[in-house]
């Protein structure tokens, strides 16, 4: 394993810490009662934005899919923002319109989470190629899980970024499940990464609990797609520790199986693991980012509680640029 | 007359129809292991194991192509779409197989199977989880299209969808499945393409389907205690239209409105309009109205999602005003 | 006025678009080499290079997704869906991320795409190859679709279309291509959302779009020599409508024929009977006629596919019903 | 090589001719202006559709392509129908209501051509599936092209087919244009053969101008399949020798190209080279067989052109069963 700078653990860290408040914070407030539409929350999942994202540049682009909070908060995003979208206010990302599911921050290149499984892939492929011929030197990452990836639009798409070599990282995070569907049942192999020598793409399976697997892979594959080499397919191995959606009942698996996992497979825990283990972060320096983004998440909903819904007037704002409504 | 909810009214007919004919079985993603998204199908793999109620990858493509593929070879596929928001994800197969191969190949061959489609508006899902497009579906030649507001029409209109040798969408409201109403003993079936005069009134009729048939029917309570009876029918099947149902009533009260949660824009209401412009124009006393979306996708947050659902006041302001 | 074909025309409009904004780039199946199936982009790769002009693998979804991808990236792609038929292929697409993500996203985003679908009846090309579907879209908020039926507007609505900061779907019948007529020279715009009275009249009003627009001409000539004075209105977009345009001549007419070949029930006739019907329809004399293709998929054997085609007569005949 | 029957050869040899002759014939009637629609011919590809579909069994399924007059005559379906429906004749497979695109022959399995690029893979997995319902012992064969193998739901069936075990035969015709694109433009693998492992199944990369190898091929895929284990790709190298349609230009590739692959490695030329060295068969024999099938193609173009055509009541028979149309 390299050598880490200090501050780099640090962001790592506060990340993977601040996805994981937010989506507690989030689940929280969802079986409150207090948020409108469905949540699917990226818990156990953190090391893979964490690890990947952190590789990326402002303007790189992220195409993301229902589970989309972390993507978002890795890539940059402000929680307070994405608070407020999820509670439904006229002061979030989208101004209400989206949601948890539509979730998305321009400004970070964030081009969204995504309602419809497999519909962000091709986004990418297009900003990739906007990159390219554009010669930004952009990149573009999009993710899709073990289910996802039977859409047929993911095939298109890895077909079509190979031939013509965009600069795009299509990320598989395999947890396990589709919905209540194991892999095991609806997805044909083990490692998807397989699948990218059929478009002959390098593809990789990596352990997308281990952050720093996840960011020394990365490393590869942007050095790969920056260079002009075309795209590069990573597969990430994790575990949705949450229900498929905030409120599923999970018949479908036994909370042993999830506990285990808890224990010996977070990628939290695995991070301290090491930083501990290897004097990298002491508990101390690991307890006051927790608190600060403690307090950020706190603030976050707080605001978002106060913040006003959208007035009826804004019904017909951000549609049609050149109007045309009837 | 027992009452069950519109959920359990639909496992009731998958359940005795597929009892009743081995080729009967169901495919889609979250079937068996769930129980269908909004426990539509649960029961059933114990039922029938696993063999005949198939879970399915997120392959919506492969869903409806295999269904048409299994019920070219001889099965009654009833596949689900999850999402009726999703079905555009396999339009190419509804469109250009299910709805077409039996005419391209001349009688050959035909298309019994049935798909599936939840729609419709609920607790903020949003643009990509609210949508109601039967409208694409009755202007594509070679299917039908029910869509059921109530238990005792979901089990029967299902049992005949199934039974049809003809290939029929069944679009059921997101809403209506925990609903509860009364359902007949016994074998009932609701024949494809007739319509339901729920309520029977003289000066005004209102044609809907689905969750606005509450919607209707509660602004006919509310119009009665105002001295307005108004006609309620229940289209039940879109594709094809009972225009006789409709235009018999016309013929009574002189006055319709149309309403739908779909955008009223390109909407059903516009074909029943325009078949009424077309047929029964001098029997008219006052414009046709349609109640449908506001021409936009369908807001997440709360108060926006609001406006754009439809009420019962609604459909009371409208009828007022064209029964000045 | 110079003539050329609508071919050409709109092979114009792409031409000086790309030329006047770099970010301006085409892709479809057999763009660059072949020149489009129907010659429409013919000499366009020659011209800006295969980096702008892309052929792309039979690959729907991708052709589609990538335009929304790139356009939100800052390019202003233009993509050809090789037939309407495919269109089904990428509904999900152009339903649920084309007209939907600058809502979606409370306007962080703009998609200023143009979707290209060549459509309609050409030569026995049968059921899978000859569908006219611009109804659906007409019931998809969040795009606009025009429908062009001569090469003046072919050119004019294919350059506002490319220019429009939203996203646009431009069907173009496949008989069109080969016709001549006379286009402007220098930067012709035709705004999108504006019907044209394409010839003055005051016993009906004949209101149609693309290819029957001809018909309907040759109709309005017709009873010319009988002393029925149609205004022909060719509607040109068909999403948002141009209502104002329709009104103001039924308001003078009293009669209203509508016209296309897509098939009649769940048609764009149906949205403007409707239209008319509900805000107008103390103006009429007559009922509103719509004439639109037999429910049924297009045939191939050339006698049976002529029954499901509009001929001028056709025409002709349901105005004389409607002006007795 | 294996030693084959006399009559079996025979058979392989009459196959290959009755679809190289007929196909010309359409080609010719097509120019001559007679037919409607448009035609794709499968000229140079005969070996493949023979090799493989004479193995299978009448009630064994195929789902075919735009390309599908070669698929209809080897699964044994009767030229003198296909021709009138080409013509577009009542007395047609399909009364004149597909034409060439839509041709189709229930009464042997052949689930029709397609005009929709890919739209057949679902059906022949959707019969593969009825098949092991029904525990019927039959196979489903579906085809489709390299240009073809780019479409989604290739991969969403290939993945179905394979997670349920079904026995179907995925069939790549890999003739080296999709229409106007070269195979190497706009596919992103040499051998899509490579794609099976993205679904952990067999695929094999075949000559698909050698019968005997297609067939050699097809039987142990067939053995594999009806087996129980599931699907197999079968991937056949081959060449379009006509253009894409009958008036293809054929801008995109030089006659010299075309001619030098016909002179070469037409399948036909390529059978009797091999049977005639081996003595397997006497010129005289193929002789024989050609003049027969010749006849029996001019009988079938003389029969259609004098055949009616469907009268305008027929327009809405063999629609809905249950009537219905407004
Ligand atoms: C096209 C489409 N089909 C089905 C769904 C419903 N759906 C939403 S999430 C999901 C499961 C996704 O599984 P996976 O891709 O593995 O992602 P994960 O939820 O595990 O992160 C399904 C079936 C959808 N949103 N879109
Ligand atoms: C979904 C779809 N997209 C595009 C087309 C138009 N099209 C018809 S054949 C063809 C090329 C097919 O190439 P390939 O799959 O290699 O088969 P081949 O023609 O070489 O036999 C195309 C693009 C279509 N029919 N369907
Ligand atoms: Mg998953
Ligand atoms: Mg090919």
């Amino acid at each position: 394993m390299l050598a880490y700078k200090k501050e780099f653990l640090q962001n790592l860290y506060r990340t993977m810490v601040r996805i994981r408040l937010f989506e507690e914070k989030v689940g929280e407030c969802f079986l409150g009662g207090e948020l409108p539409g469905f949540v699917h929350l990226y818990i156990g999942e953190e090391a893979i934005a964490t690890g990947l994202l952190s590789e990326l540049n402002q303007d790189d682009y992220v195409a993301s899919t229902h589970r989309g909070h972390g993507h978002c908060i890795a890539k940059g995003a402000k929680i307070k923002p994405m608070m407020a979208e999820i509670f439904g206010k006229s002061t979030g990302y989208c101004k209400g319109k989206g949601g948890s599911m539509h979730i998305a921050d321009f400004s970070v290149g964030m081009l969204g989470a995504n309602g419809v499984v497999g519909g962000g892939i091709n986004l990418a492929v297009g900003a990739a190629l906007a990159a390219k011929m554009k010669k930004s030197g952009q990149v573009a990452v999009t993710f899709f899980g073990d289910g996802g990836a039977n859409r047929g639009t993911v095939h298109e798409g890895m077909n079509m970024a190979a031939i013509w070599k965009l600069p795009v990282i299509f990320v598989c995070e395999f947890n396990q499940y589709a919905s209540t569907t194991p892999s095991s049942y609806g997805t044909s192999v083990p490692n998807l990464a397989v699948r990218a020598q059929g478009y002959n793409m390098p593809g990789v399976t990596v352990d997308g609990n281990d952050v720093f697997a996840v960011n020394e892979a990365a490393k590869k594959a942007l050095e790969y797609v920056r260079a002009g080499n075309g795209p590069y397919m990573l597969e990430f191995k994790t575990y949705r520790i949450k229900g498929h959606y905030v409120g599923d009942p999970e018949l479908y698996r036994s909370k042993q199986e999830v506990q285990d996992h808890f224990d010996k497979n977070d990628p939290l825990k695995n991070f301290a693991k090491v930083v501990l283990a290897k004097k990298w972060l002491s508990q101390k320096d690991m307890d006051a980012i927790y608190a600060e983004v403690a307090a950020e998440v706190k603030t976050a909903v707080d605001d978002a509680r106060k913040d006003p819904y959208p007035t009826d007037s804004e019904l017909f704002n951000d549609y049609y640029v050149e109007g045309g409504v009837n | 007359m027992r009452e069950i909810s519109f959920s359990e009214a639909t496992l009731e007919a998958m359940s005795e129809e597929m009892e009743r004919d081995s080729s009967v079985f169901v495919l889609g993603e979250d079937i068996a292991r769930q129980g269908g998204i909004f426990g539509q199908f649960k029961g059933l793999p114990q039922k029938f194991g696993t063999e005949r109620v198939l879970d399915t990858p997120i392959s919506e493509t492969s869903i409806v192509g295999a269904a048409v593929g299994a019920a070219l070879a001889g099965m009654r596929p009833v596949a689900d779409m999850h999402f009726a928001d999703f079905i555009g994800v396999c339009m190419d197969e509804v469109f250009n197989q299910m709805a077409k191969v039996r005419f391209m190949f001349g009688g050959q061959c035909k298309v019994p199977m049935v798909l599936r489609a939840p729609d419709g508006i609920i607790r903020s899902a949003a643009a990509q989880h609210s949508q109601s497009v039967e409208a694409w579906f009755m202007h594509i030649p070679g299917v039908k299209v029910v869509i059921p507001s109530n238990p005792a029409d979901a089990k029967g209109l299902l049992k005949a969808a199934i039974r049809s040798d003809d290939p029929v969408l069944y679009f059921e409201h997101k809403v209506l499945f925990p609903m509860k109403g009364p359902v007949p003993d016994g074998d009932h079936i609701v024949p494809i393409g007739k319509a339901n005069v729920s309520r029977a009134g003289k000066d005004v009729t209102i044609v809907s389907y689905s969750l606005m048939m509450h919607r209707a029917l509660e602004a006919a309570e509310k119009l009665a205690t105002e001295g307005v009876q108004a006609e309620v029918i229940d289209l039940r099947t879109i594709s094809p239209i009972d225009k006789e149902t409709i235009f018999e009533s016309v013929r009574k009260t002189k006055r319709l409105v149309i309403v739908h949660e779909a955008v009223k824009q390109g909407g059903v209401g516009a074909e029943i309009s325009a078949l009424v412009a077309e047929e029964m124009i001098d029997w008219l006393d006052a414009p046709i109205r349609r109640i449908g979306a506001p021409f936009v996708p369908v807001p997440f947050s709360p108060p926006l999602e609001q406006l754009v659902k439809i009420s019962a006041d609604n459909i009371v302001k409208t009828v007022k005003e064209i029964c000045r």
